[in-house]
């Protein structure tokens, strides 16, 4: 097991900024951003009843999806949770698509049958969007099965959270992967809570990356608040895994700002822990680093903003204008239609 | 003046909970409640909200996400000698738990030769209607009513929610109830010495004698809205509360059978298999005779629940729907 | 001399199921075959003996003990483009996966909305009569039935062992095949030419004129035999074989019903809500002007399978039992 | 983490030897070669058809029941698995009605409802017999919650396998019983094998012992070959239970001579292997390291197996004689009959 690492703040000289550097660092702040704002948007229009169910946001972990998704390539695989916008939207399904989907509407990408916690996307492998809390694990790992056995050098990337991982499933799922040496990356999002659960109630060990190697694979833990470090982090790991080396634990540590869901009267942590979290901000933290370093300006952001602001509005308009399924269609895609001949 | 309501008090079906569970914590000390977030989060569904501050988090006991383990915590505790009450926050998540619900709780009194009762309670959330789509929202109430060795009670009402907890807890063997999500926010009245209820028995909601509706849980006032609107067109039907689904109290709806001639069942379950097939099973078994027309089911549909509002409105029972098979099956000569 | 028998040859019901694997093996790359002890231990019920020699641990895959992993496993590896069969050893352990099987397997493709279909099957042994108590015997074949999303195959013959593997192997969607223990070491006979057979539709398995008698998978035996008996007495049943639970075939027996006017089903599961529940409602909701007396259940005790050899018996549906009844609803009249 | 603990062989040098060192060897020697005999008797009855459905068998491993159970009190509670003959009987069911249930007799300790996987006994606290891998461990953690609520200072003792501590609920239950310091005593029967699965393909830590440390609580592996290694290993394992400290893990590191059950070819292993492991039967090496060490004679084995010899045939005797429930009462005990007022 590696221990945490962490990309250094800013120092105060400044020094020479490659064109590609600049890009890159706008793209992954870009990226955060456009969680950031899409998940205000969501929140927004949970309030006004455009959508619901159960809606799960992902403000202050942005930076594990952005670092995370920064490392695979199209054909890999992705299993994802119930608070999962980011990950999809890092994957490449559009904003629109995800909100026609919480809209409820047929162009939905997941034809308004999954919602909020099961959006969907065979094109960029998007395998959910499952509310089962664990319960994607197990199909992550015949995912990376049929990679394994089908020679595909392809990696199978697997979000799941603190809470997750008391669960059975991981247990089996870890032992598992080890045996069968299967090309998983698992992404622990642990973000200090399970619902209203702190990980010292969860958790006999708390340390989760110690508690993975225990298995005998290769761990490690990132401070999730800074996108480079969970970025370098799972590029090292993704590497691992397409090496054909086997599965790759990747604890990231980070916080979720707002409530677990639309519901919690978030009775369980006080308000000076939020706001003390709030500090380490990957956003905040990034865009100040950013700028001490002159790598971009204030105006760079502004831009960033307002792209962000421009993509979501076309969102909101395109899902408020797409369709809903006819009635009659309910029971279809209980089974496939059609059966090969 | 007295319209009778000077000893009634008005409360929601989740603080009826919370009241029962509060009163059992209170006057018997071997009652403890566990399971995810019950605690310190105050509850899923905020049914437990506050009790942790009164009863402390030894008895009002947080877990990890485990179902099957704190469910088989829950059976060894009983044995033990405590009153657990155990609460999986929904019916999909007691499918990480159905082997200790199947091979465990409902067979360990049997297995051991009569030896060992299990007095456990499991609560859960169960039933569709909130858009939480295809892995929070079945309605699987009657799915385990197949099991012998477990007791499953489905309260609809305030008085059912508030009373019949009491009454499991005093049962020597394992009761599942099952709270459909959609009646948490409900109103009713209560007397303010409501006490415990009974399990085993049906009851008819809404006396009539043109047909006879059966149904349960939250499906019921859809059932009674639908009855009360037919009223108005000289259609009375009798509406059946089952409340438990097993053991299943057939008499209660053989009766009306035989005295209305005409059934219908509303069970928000999927149709194939489900307890509503056992009920007109029950009644071919056993009134045959007495029918005049074929006994009619609604059910959800059969398709794993979808979020669309509109998709799912259509996938479960709906009143209109249930006056529309009414008015056919009351048309209908046998 | 030609009896019809030159292109048959004899073969158990158990080596009929290894056939099927071992031509599935042969002829696609992308099936595997995946449980506990399938590999080196030869199987738990020895249906798997003799694979891994031929094709390795690769494709014959021992798991550790993990149902609910190894499950789900196969979702995944169905996604990923391969053919996973997956074997649970005998249907109680299935509870342990019963998340994975109705959360993931069965509402995939819903969920997705069309996007992602999970071609998996998932074989496991079923059924008592083997004492092997009440955490190892019973009959759950007809409770997954209630889900939407799989189909449930319960093959009763060598042929339908034989045949049906290969069909749902060509599904696209989830399959879950239960063999009953007690039917491995049946003897059948079947053309040696024999291919894939249809997974969607009943069977007559004896044509008769007086009543129905619609059964499954190793309850189908004791159906016949009773037939055979009740024949010598004049009364002529007919047997159907339902085959597949999920989607059922109800066009056959209701042709049936309609013909011989009374129907008694023979179910090994337990009977509260039970697919016998569900067939009987069928034939109430699709033909009761038909039937000249109320459709019958035979099905098991509601009770935790007994060890002891006399219980069982008595818990199990039996052919003395389903004669006794036929007599009984043959001479009613209606 | 403790490290592998083994009593040393005897050595050539007698000692004196006290009345009750010498008793209590007797008592062991004794202990482990009831079991042995009955397991036989087992096996013979089953191919003589007076037993039916699964039959699971200790040969090799009693040095674990009766090691662990010298360290429990009459208060204490056990749960055991399918293979718990040995457990029983040590507990101190009496063989008849251990043997009355696999004869399906109302007199056996189940009333013959339960057969060979489900032995049971209220007067010992022997909560079963469970045929589930893994099953019984969440209930034995609820017999420990119940004690710690209740203050009572008992012991859970719970037997499981090398293949139970796969199944997710082994990883489940030890989290909780380090977060909730209940009073459990583990015993991982580690017999290497998992029907026909050796622990390489089962485990990707085959260290049992160290795998459960990973959850923070005591553990400990003993030579489980070795009668008196474990008794005083299951001793100091009780006393730290009993005392408050939490729970308590114990790998008992044995083998099992027979076939899985009756219906098992044992394809997976060699004779060879099997030949080299009797070799370290702990009945053999006990009564040897007796014999050397003065502390019994030959006679005294010849009058231990008479007994043994004597107690078998009564049982068998016993449940030959004994009767079958009516059939009449096959659904009673699906519920208990009577409720309170
Ligand atoms: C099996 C299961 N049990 C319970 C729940 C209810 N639930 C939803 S999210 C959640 C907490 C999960 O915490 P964690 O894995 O840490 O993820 P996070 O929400 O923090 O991202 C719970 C208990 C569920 N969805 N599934
Ligand atoms: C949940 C479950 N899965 C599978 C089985 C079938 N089975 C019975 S014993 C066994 C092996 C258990 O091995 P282990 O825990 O090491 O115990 P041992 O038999 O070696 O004492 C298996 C797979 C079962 N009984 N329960
Ligand atoms: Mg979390
Ligand atoms: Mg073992």
């Amino acid at each position: 097991m590696k221990t945490e690492r962490t990309t250094k703040l800013a120092s105060a000289e400044k020094r020479s900024v490659s064109p590609m550097e600049r890009e890159h660092a706008l793209h992954l702040l870009r990226s955060m951003i456009r969680i950031r704002r899409f998940e205000a948007k969501c929140a927004e229009l949970y309030s006004a009843m455009k959508i619901r169910g159960f809606l799960h946001l992902y403000d202050g972990e942005e930076a594990v999806a952005v670092g995370v998704m920064e490392a695979l390539t199209p054909e890999d695989a992705v299993v994802a949770t119930y608070r999962e916008h980011g990950h999809a939207l890092m994957r490449g399904i559009s904003a629109g698509a995800i909100l026609a989907e919480m809209y409820g509407k047929q162009e939905g990408c997941s034809r308004g049958r999954g919602g909020s916690m099961h959006l969907f996307d065979d094109k960029t492998r998007f395998y959910g969007g499952n509310a089962i809390v664990g319960g994607g694990i197990p199909i992550a790992l015949g995912l990376a099965l049929a990679d394994k056995m089908q020679n595909k050098p392809r990696v199978t990337c697997c979000f799941f959270g603190d809470g997750a991982a008391a669960e059975g499933e991981f247990h089996e799922c870890l032992n598992l992967a080890v045996l069968w040496q299967l090309p998983v990356f698992f992404v622990c999002e642990n973000n200090l809570y399970a619902m209203g659960t702190a990980i010292r109630y969860s958790h006999s060990v708390t340390d989760l990356a110690r508690r993975a190697a225990s298995y005998g694979l290769t761990t490690a833990a990132v401070d999730a608040m800074d996108v480079q470090a969970v970025e370098a982090a799972a590029e090292e790991a993704a590497v691992f895994v397409r090496s054909g080396k086997g599965p790759y634990f990747l604890e990231c540590r980070t916080y979720r700002f707002r409530a677990h869901s639309m519901f919690d009267p978030e009775l369980y942590r006080t308000k000076a822990e939020v706001e003390e979290w709030k500090k380490r901000c990957p956003i905040l933290t990034f865009s100040r680093k950013c700028l001490s370093d002159g790598i971009m300006s204030d105006a760079d952001i502004g831009e960033i903003e307002r792209e962000a602001a421009l993509e979501i509005n076309e969102a909101v308009a395109y899902a408020e204008a797409c369709t809903l399924e006819p009635v009659e269609d309910l029971t279809r895609f209980v089974y496939s239609e059609g059966r090969p001949a | 003046m007295s319209n009778g309501m000077e000893h009634m008090r008005k409360l929601t079906y989740r603080e009826a909970v919370r009241e029962a569970m509060r009163d059992a914590l209170r006057k018997d000390e071997r009652v403890f409640l566990m399971g995810e977030d019950v605690g310190r989060y105050g509850g899923c569904f905020a049914v437990s909200k506050g009790l942790i501050e009164e009863f402390g988090p030894e008895r009002i006991r947080d877990t990890p996400l485990c179902e099957s383990t704190f469910v088989g915590a829950g059976i060894g505790a009983a044995l033990g000698g405590m009153r657990p009450i155990v609460e999986i926050m929904t019916v999909n998540f007691s499918l990480l738990a159905a082997d200790q619900i199947l091979n465990n709780t409902a067979t360990y009194l049997h297995m051991s030769g009569g030896l060992f009762n299990v007095p456990l309670i499991i609560r859960m959330a169960t039933g569709g209607g909130r858009q939480l789509a295809a892995q929070h929202s079945h309605c699987l109430s009657g799915w385990y009513a197949h099991i012998p060795g477990i007791k499953v009670l489905t309260p609809a009402t305030v008085e059912d929610a508030r009373g019949m907890l009491w009454t499991a807890l005093d049962d020597p063997d394992p009761v599942l109830i099952f709270e459909n999500s959609g009646l948490y926010n409900m109103e009713g009245f209560l007397p303010i010495d409501a006490g415990p209820v009974d399990i085993d028995s049906a009851r008819v909601r809404r006396a009539g004698k043109d047909l006879t509706i059966i149904s349960y849980s939250a499906s019921l006032f859809k059932a009674l809205d639908a009855a009360e609107t037919l009223s108005k067109e000289g259609i009375e039907a009798e509406v059946i509360d089952l409340r438990t689904l097993r053991p299943l109290d057939e008499r209660t709806f053989l009766d009306s059978a035989a005295r209305t001639h005409r059934v219908l069942i509303v069970d928000e379950g999927w149709r194939s298999g489900s307890i509503s097939a056992e009920v007109s099973a029950r009644i071919m078994e056993k009134a045959f005779f007495e029918l005049d027309a074929a006994v009619e089911r609604i059910c959800s549909a059969e398709v794993p629940m979808p979020y669309a509002k509109h998709l799912e409105e259509a996938a479960l029972p709906r009143m209109e729907k249930i006056i529309e098979v009414v008015r056919k099956m009351v048309r209908s000569h046998g």
